[in-house]
């Protein structure tokens, strides 16, 4: 087969710091090669070193050809039109990597533009057939919407939908579906699988999901601080793996059915009654019900854009609702004052859903973990920065980094560790660890149950890894379309589930067995 | 070299001064509409009973362009008779005295509508007029004045208006004897001012259409343009030269600079800082000369104020201030030779019968040294701040307590770069002689709303010297006399100087005939200070085209376009 | 959207009471009065009488506040102490004026502020940006009155290419037909706002170079011209919209400097020599109009960041 | 060589042109306050039969003024004041409009309404006539003037601030503080004015600029501070009286030093803002 895109010794780094070292792997036509390793190891550089596209202080040697071109040696305009239509990145963030100011029609529309010439009319179609593919519902409507007014999974479909645009030869998707619930994951699977199909393009899959490297790769890199440690067939790599790392990687890979947690009656901490939240007269959040008690961890799991992030943020008070009571302690929030609101918001933690526009671009490391122990006036705050940092495997070195300095998964952690900081009694959590990779997640929920036995918090836990909150939940709910459609205790609802949503997705979820993996999918559809 | 076509066709464009915006044509001035530029240019309508003049060289009457042949004084002095001479309106009515009338009775029912009424001046002097017959008619005044001063600062404002097409009460009203009840006079005075305010209609409105002057209304904007055209209709014996004139208004000097360099007026002015480019202005065809003003210049010392008031009762400190004054050096230095050394109360020139030799001698010459000796003489001691305080109070005069500092507010007009110089030099110079001066400036408007006659115990006493001065700061009427700003009590006296001796020789210059009296006046004034004297500016310094002719500029800042002609 | 307008309409019709409540107050607090300033130095006692107890200046002050509130709302804004003219009529002729010259000299200035401040902001930091932005400064330093006096000196009274004066037309239309007069007003006016508008943009357009969002553009290969003009430029437009609603009551303001340069009398001049002269009428017309420009320009500017930026549409809980 | 202050003073210097502006400022300050005490000059006395001499006249390198000023001398006066005010004025409005700005637009609702409200009216009310006014009922001194300056100079910045406040207050990192029991205070202080730190500076380098200019514009009003009192920009508009004679020498040297101060400041706001870009340049 021929090699569309080659990596030969890549180097990237930051000034005099390394953050890859000579990664070589090439990929061919029609070939799907998942790149997998440690949050930080340098996949996303790699990956944006393919494009042009580092930062503007990472330097980059070694050799990237794809197809005849040498990339590094191209200039600018030769460069341009390669991207997107020869190569397309999913880019890992798709909050801030949307323009926030322009549609996202008007965005998928001049990724159509700029290298087919279509009329206005065939493009806006082209546009809305795009939006479809990438199972959004309602593309008119949604090409209207600016960034801000989607959820975490709709802007990430919008990325693949414009990455796709032109049927690139070659599709770059840094954790294209870390933000996808696993039904509609799987159809962003296949889309990709049959792009491969239809057209041979070369897929390089950046993720941390195992399943999703089952389901889809053909061929498997793996790599471990910045260096390329192994690679080769997906069975090879899944099923024998022979490097050390990727061994205790694939150990680290949680497991549906491996919950022990059981539901608590303990008094509740949060109160959601019938709460609705209609953003323009769509409703989407319908009628939501639900109670978290003191301990007890509330697993919200669903599908993307039925409304979980809204739920989270209404239980803070960031959303107002349309109707609905929220009881926060005991207290109404709608009756709440600000002066009232600010103590009782203080003893809430929040990982937000997109760690990279939830830091303040100015705030070092060190400065955004300690903001909350600067707030509320905590003594030793150096120190408890430190052990919060360690805490979430970030090294003292990255104190003095800037948010944009870091990969998604540090990020991410930085989050963790700041909502963290001050010992929550109710921990909104939404998709806390999509960016990590399985080591580093198993070690941050460990340090969750550990941290959640001896505090005893209260979590509302959003997650599309239904492994992972088969691990941590006390209780499930399930949303779709905006309503809880079964919610109940952990081994109920995972157990027994009774809609047909739950099962549906129960069935999505991708084993990180390759075998096993390609028998669901083929008994599913 | 350019050209313009205007002076060719016997047009002359004259450029008027900064933000001077014609809008007034009817020659009953009201408040707030008495401008030079309204009058100078409504006069070439309506044709004055006494037209004054500095064309022949002195401030004198001008019979050519005087409705009036000169008045015959009774001997006692108490009534004038006037003969008027050949005029005919534009509308074919010859100029009677039943014009004069119509003025008169207007001004006597409206008096404080009026803007020319003074308490006890026009018309309360005037207490009755007969007219013989069409053309002669007499005026009887309450007490015997001098005819010189009379007919300059009274006569001089009676103007004969077109009673045949202007006594009705409303615009299609019948035209009647309305003029000869007090209401009725009221009313037609109203109707007038009416009509006077609809500035847009000036060029239309047939009323102003009725004149008597060399010139008629061309065009006359409400953005302030002006063109006037020669009256053909005119009977007198100053016909116009010209066969229009045309006013042009401007935003600033600067712009009106710009337009004179690229040959764009006729006539027009410079500031003396440009004074340096008078050869390229005469090499693109003009000739620089400057217009003198009947003016003086003046510093006034304000003696009700509570602190300074008994220093500047002083004649030796005002002396020593006057000592000081460097006026030969500002006028060369800050003014460029614009300006002419003033040292008393008649404008210095052009020269005249009423200036004193005392005051073209200059008895307080500058003089560092002698102004310093006056100070220290009279129990002055300077301190090591080089301010001089009072050590000997019995010395130092009349309410003047020991420690008392030789320190001095002066609030001067703002915004040109000649007084702020000039400010500066008199600060410089004073400090010579121990006198601390603390200027502060501000426009023009404000240093007049904040220099009023005052009593000691008023809060508005509480300036001290005040400066208004820069183009001028009092423009007489032909006769120069004073009564209105050195007289006791007079409202523009502004420092409340008084002195009865003043006082007589004020009342001598304008009750009687004796010419000598305006000298003896001069003189006295010019040793007493009321004021501190400095240098006159000239009224503009005015570039005119070589091809244009214009005679000598009128000191009474009017104009007489009729007379100028082009080649 | 329209409950939001009737809501800023009540603030604005608050701003306007208030501000002129402040300048009335404020005009009575100049020592003298306006007597003297209109009737000169010459006027005597019973003129200055006759003429206060004519303008009701001699009345309290909140007696003669609710005459002018009360002619106000009959739409009439009063005469001219000394033009002989309705305020309304003085403010109609002087408005087209300072419109066409403040308009035209905006769009001048952000024509060449726009692209200039972008290109300093990719070429940041270079010696390009750095000769750019001295001569942007170099402009913005320099006062309107020795911009003007250059470009008057050179084109019109040296070369002769323009005229000396700006158009003489009272008309909109008589203006227009005079255009080569309007040149040098007009780029006297738009230079020394260059920089302001340059600079407010290169700043925001260097922040803006560096979000993730113009990585994606990149990827998706638009140019970077197009980066520029499509994306980076309306994300970075807050400052300059913010300015430029700023400009608005500027722009009813006039220019003073230029008017008087140029012999163009407009608002700037109206108001100048009504405030030397104390011409309380025109004085309170135009602060009046100015104030209502004010809020119109800062509720157009909030309007257009809400077009611009959708994030700050949001209602706030 | 870590920690963010290392870092943002590593960026500052990578500036060139902030360095020299940095340089140009302490030479502009030395020749104001320092120049005099070497170059002996009279600026009180006049001498008019000194005036209006050209540059290169014995004793006066660059001249005299009309009133026989030594000019060199005269620039250095003329420089105190016009750097105090300047630089008072200008921080002074752009303090109390940064801030002004950034809590009305971060807190919303009634208290924006009725902040920026003020602001219009301020706008509204044209400065000349406050100036005027201010002249009118006080007597002009540097603190009185750097009062009035800023006083009037205020209301751009807090438009400018408030427009970024309302673009910044809806940032999920702004959000994220607020649920952490932040305040307003810091969510202004630590979170919105860092994030528009480049329209404030900005802002802040046109202040000084404006209040420079203004002290001209102020004392051609007459609410200058009286003579002997000089300025950059009051020389600078007395010089341009002669521009028709083409006297360059009162126009130039007082024009270039403000030029020279305009840059200077805005130089060094230039590496000010990049101090503050945390994504410009490496390490
Ligand atoms: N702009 C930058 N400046 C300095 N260091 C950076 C910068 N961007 C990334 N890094 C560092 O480079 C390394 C590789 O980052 P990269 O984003 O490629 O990681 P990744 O493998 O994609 O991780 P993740 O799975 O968490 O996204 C990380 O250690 C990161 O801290
Ligand atoms: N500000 C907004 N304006 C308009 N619509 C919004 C806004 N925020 C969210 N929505 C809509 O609300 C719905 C639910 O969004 P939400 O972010 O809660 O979904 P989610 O369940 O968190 O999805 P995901 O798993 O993809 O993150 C979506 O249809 C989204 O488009
Ligand atoms: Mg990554
Ligand atoms: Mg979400
Ligand atoms: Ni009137």
């Amino acid at each position: 087969m021929d090699v569309v895109l080659e990596f030969d010794a890549v180097s990237v780094g930051f000034g005099q710091a390394r953050a890859t070292d000579k990664v070589s792997f090439a990929v061919r036509k029609g070939e799907v090669v998942a790149v997998v390793g440690e949050s930080g190891s340098g996949k996303s550089v790699t990956a944006m070193s393919a494009l042009g596209l580092l930062p503007r202080n990472a330097w980059s040697e070694g050799g990237i050809r794809l197809a005849d071109n040498e990339i590094l040696d191209l200039d600018n305009r030769r460069m341009r039109a390669l991207r997107g239509n020869e190569i397309a990145m999913i880019f890992q963030e798709p909050m801030t990597a949307l323009s926030p100011v322009h549609t996202i029609g008007w965005q998928l529309d001049e990724a159509v533009k700029l290298h087919q010439n279509l009329s206005k009319e065939k493009r806006t179609a082209r546009v809305k057939e795009l939006l479809t593919l990438v199972g959004l519902d309602r593309p008119e409507a949604r090409m209207k919407q600016y960034p801000h007014e989607l959820s975490g999974g709709m802007r990430q479909r919008v990325m693949i939908a414009m990455a796709i645009s032109c049927d690139p030869k070659v599709i770059i998707a840094d954790e294209p579906t870390t933000a996808l619930d696993v039904t509609v994951q799987a159809e962003i699977l296949d889309l990709l699988r049959e792009l491969r199909d239809r057209l041979g393009t070369a897929i390089v899959l950046i993720t941390h999901s195992m399943g999703v490297v089952a389901d889809l790769a053909d061929r498997v890199v793996v790599m471990y601080e910045g260096r390329l440690v192994e690679q080769g067939d997906v069975d090879d790599v899944l099923l024998r793996p022979s490097h050390e790392y990727t061994r205790r990687l694939l150990k680290a890979v949680p497991r549906l059915g491996s919950g022990t947690r059981q539901a608590k009656d303990t008094e509740p901490v949060l109160r959601v009654r019938d709460l609705v939240v209609s953003f323009g007269g769509h409703r989407a959040v319908d009628e939501v019900t639900f109670q978290i008690g003191k301990g007890e961890v509330l697993g919200l799991v669903g599908e993307s854009g039925s409304g979980k992030t809204t739920v989270g943020r209404c239980a803070v008070g960031l959303q107002k609702p349309t109707a609905g009571r929220i009881e926060l302690f005991g207290n109404d929030i709608a009756k709440m004052s600000a002066r009232v609101l600010k103590p009782v918001r203080a003893r809430i933690g929040m990982i937000f859903q997109d760690p990279a526009s939830s830091l303040d671009p100015r705030m070092t490391v060190a400065e955004c973990v300690a903001e909350p122990l600067v707030l509320h006036k905590a003594h030793n705050r150096t120190d408890r920065v430190s052990e919060l940092l360690d805490a979430v495997e970030l090294g003292n070195a990255l104190r003095d980094r800037y948010p944009h300095e870091l990969s998604g998964g540090q990020r991410q952690r930085v989050s963790i560790a700041r909502a963290l900081a001050l010992n929550p009694d109710l921990l909104i959590a939404d998709e806390p660890t999509s960016a990590l990779d399985v080591s580093v997640q198993a070690s941050i929920l460990e340090l969750f149950l550990d941290l959640q036995e001896r505090f005893e918090f209260s979590c509302l836990f959003i997650s599309h890894d239904l492994a992972v909150v088969d691990m941590l939940a006390n209780r499930v709910a399930v949303m779709h379309k905006g309503r809880v459609v079964e919610q109940g205790s952990r081994a109920d609802v995972f157990g027994a589930p009774q809609e047909d949503y739950t099962q549906k997705l129960l069935s999505a979820a991708p084993v990180p067995d390759p075998a096993e993996q390609r028998e669901r999918r083929v008994s599913r559809g | 070299e350019p050209t313009t076509q205007s002076t060719s066709s016997g047009t002359v464009t004259f450029a008027l001064p900064p933000n001077a915006t014609p809008n007034w044509i009817l020659p009953l001035g009201i408040p707030g509409h008495l401008a030079t530029y309204n009058s100078s240019i409504y006069e070439l309508l309506y044709v004055p009973l006494y037209s004054f003049n500095g064309t022949s060289g002195t401030v004198a009457m001008d019979p050519k362009s005087s409705a009036g042949n000169p008045p015959q004084y009774s001997p006692d002095g108490k009534s004038v008779t006037v003969t008027l001479k050949d005029l005919t309106w534009s509308s074919g009515q010859k100029l009677t005295t039943r014009d004069v009338e119509f003025w008169y009775n207007l001004v006597k029912a409206n008096k404080s509508k009026w803007g020319g009424y003074a308490k006890g001046r026009l018309p309360d002097d005037l207490t009755s007029f007969t007219a013989k017959d069409d053309k002669t008619f007499t005026f009887t005044l309450d007490k015997a004045y001098s005819p010189d001063w009379f007919t300059a600062n009274q006569l001089y404002n009676v103007r004969p208006l077109p009673q045949a097409a202007w006594d009705k009460t409303a615009a299609d009203g019948p035209i009647g004897d309305h003029d000869r009840t007090e209401a009725g006079a009221q009313q037609v005075f109203d109707f007038l001012v009416a009509q006077a305010k609809d500035l847009p209609s000036y060029q239309t409105n047939p009323l102003w259409k009725t004149v008597d002057g060399p010139f008629s209304v061309q065009e006359y904007t409400t953005g302030g343009q002006v063109t006037l055209a020669k009256n053909p209709k005119y009977t007198g014996a100053d016909t116009a030269k010209l066969d229009k004139v045309s006013f042009k208004p401007f935003t600033s000097a600067d712009a009106e600079f710009n337009v004179l360099q690229t040959g764009g007026i006729d006539y027009g002015y410079l500031a003396s800082a440009n004074l340096n480019q008078r050869s390229s202005l005469e090499q693109k065809g003009y000739a620089v000369q400057p217009w003198k003003g009947w003016a003086i210049t003046y510093i006034p010392y304000n003696f009700n104020n509570p602190q300074a008031g008994p220093v500047f009762k002083q004649l030796y400190v005002r002396q020593a201030i006057q000592h000081a004054v460097d006026q030969n050096s500002i006028v060369k230095n800050i003014w460029r030779d614009m300006a002419v050394a003033g040292y008393g109360p008649v404008p210095q020139d052009p020269s005249s019968p009423f200036i004193s030799d005392a005051q073209k001698t200059n008895p307080y010459p500058f003089d560092i040294a002698k102004g310093k000796e006056l100070l220290e003489s009279h129990g002055w001691t300077t301190g090591s701040d080089g301010v001089a305080t009072c050590t000997a109070p019995d010395k130092c005069g009349p309410g003047i307590a020991a420690g008392t500092p030789l320190r001095l507010t002066l609030l001067a007009e703002s915004g040109s770069k000649e007084t702020d110089n000039m400010m500066a030099e008199l600060k410089s110079s004073l400090s010579k002689i121990g006198v601390a001066l603390d200027l502060k400036q501000a426009p023009l408007d404000t240093v007049l709303g904040n220099s009023k006659a005052c009593t000691p115990n008023q809060p508005e006493c509480s300036w001290q010297l005040s400066f208004f001065g820069t183009q001028g700061s009092w423009y007489f009427p032909a006769y120069p006399s004073g009564e209105r700003i050195f007289g006791t009590g007079a409202t523009s006296n502004l420092g409340s100087y008084t002195d009865p001796k003043a006082d007589e020789l004020i009342a001598a210059s304008t009750s009687t005939a004796d010419s000598a009296s305006m000298k003896a006046y001069s003189e006295y004034l010019t040793q007493q200070l009321p004021v501190i004297w400095l240098p006159n500016p000239v009224y503009q310094i005015s570039a005119i085209k070589k091809n244009v002719t214009v005679g000598i500029q009128d000191p009474l800042a009017s104009m007489q376009p009729q007379r100028w002609a082009t080649s | 959207m329209a409950k939001y307008l009737l809501w800023r309409v009540a603030q604005a019709v608050v701003v306007v009471f208030v501000v002129t409540i402040v300048v009335f107050f404020l005009l009575h607090q100049l020592p003298g009065g306006p007597a003297r300033g209109i009737l000169g130095i010459q006027a005597t006692a019973e003129q200055i009488q006759a003429f206060e107890h004519e303008q009701g200046l001699d009345q309290p002050l909140p007696v003669q506040y609710f005459h002018f509130l009360g002619r106000l709302l009959s739409g009439d804004l009063g005469e001219s102490y000394q033009l002989n003219q309705r305020v309304g009529d003085l403010i109609a002729a002087r408005l087209p004026r300072t419109l066409v010259l403040t308009v035209l000299s905006t769009l001048v200035s952000l024509v060449i502020a726009v692209p200039l401040g972008i290109w300093q902001a990719v070429r940041r930091n270079r010696p390009t940006d750095y000769v750019l932005s001295v001569l942007a400064l170099l402009m913005y330093s320099t006062p309107v009155f020795l911009v003007g006096f250059i470009l008057l000196i050179v084109f019109a009274l040296n070369w002769g290419i323009f005229p000396v004066e700006a158009p003489q037309a009272e008309t909109l239309g008589g203006i227009f037909a005079d255009s080569k007069a309007l040149i040098l007003p007009v780029l006297t006016g738009a230079t020394t706002t260059v920089a302001i508008f340059s600079r407010y943009l290169r700043s925001s357009v260097v922040d803006n170079l560096d979000e993730d969002y113009v990585r994606t553009a990149r990827a998706k290969g638009a140019s970077e011209a197009r980066i520029l003009r499509r994306h980076v430029l309306k994300n970075s437009l807050t400052s300059v919209v913010a300015m430029l609603g700023y400009y608005l009551p500027v722009l009813f303001g006039g220019a003073l400097v230029i008017e008087k340069l140029f012999n163009f009398p407009g608002m700037g001049l109206l108001f100048w020599n009504a405030a030397q002269t104390s011409d309380f009428p025109i004085l309170l017309g135009v602060v009046l109009m100015i104030s209502v420009a004010t809020v119109v320009g800062s509720l157009l500017a909030d309007v257009a960041q809400a077009l611009i930026d959708p994030r700050t549409r949001r209602v706030r809980t | 060589m870590s920690g963010p202050t290392a870092r943002r003073l590593n960026r500052f210097l990578r500036n060139k042109l902030a360095i020299v502006g940095f340089v140009l400022l302490v030479l502009l300050l030395a020749f104001c306050f320092l120049g005099p005490l070497f170059y002996h000059t009279e600026q009180v006395l006049t001498s008019l039969g000194e005036g209006r001499l050209k540059p290169g006249a014995a004793g006066h390198p660059l001249g005299t003024d009309d009133l026989g000023y030594d000019l060199l001398g005269r620039l250095m006066l003329a420089g105190q004041t016009s750097l105090v005010i300047g630089l008072a004025a200008g921080v002074l409005a752009t303090f109390i409009g940064t801030l002004w700005g950034a809590v009305a637009g971060y807190t919303g609702g009634w208290v924006e309404a009725v902040m920026m409200r003020v602001v219009d009216a301020g706008i509204a009310i044209p400065a000349l006539f406050l100036l005027v006014v201010a002249a009118a009922i006080s007597t002009p001194s540097v603190p009185m003037l750097i009062l009035v300056i800023g006083f009037v100079s205020w209301l751009v910045p807090a438009r400018l601030m408030r427009a970024e406040s309302v673009a910044l207050r809806s940032r999920a990192y702004v959000e994220a503080m607020r649920l952490m029991g932040g305040g307003n205070i810091r969510a202004i202080g630590r979170h919105i004015i860092p994030n528009a730190i480049g329209t404030v500076i900005v802002n802040a380098t046109f202040q000084i600029a404006d209040a420079v200019l203004l002290v001209a514009y102020v004392s051609f009003l007459g609410l200058g501070i009286p003579p002997p009192a000089a300025n950059w920009g009051g020389m600078l508009s007395d010089g341009l009286t002669y521009a028709h004679d083409g006297a360059w020498w009162l126009i130039l040297p007082p024009g270039l030093l403000i030029v020279m101060t305009v840059c200077a400041f805005n130089f060094i706001g230039d590496g000010l803002r990049d101090a503050f870009d945390v994504k410009f340049g490496g390490r």
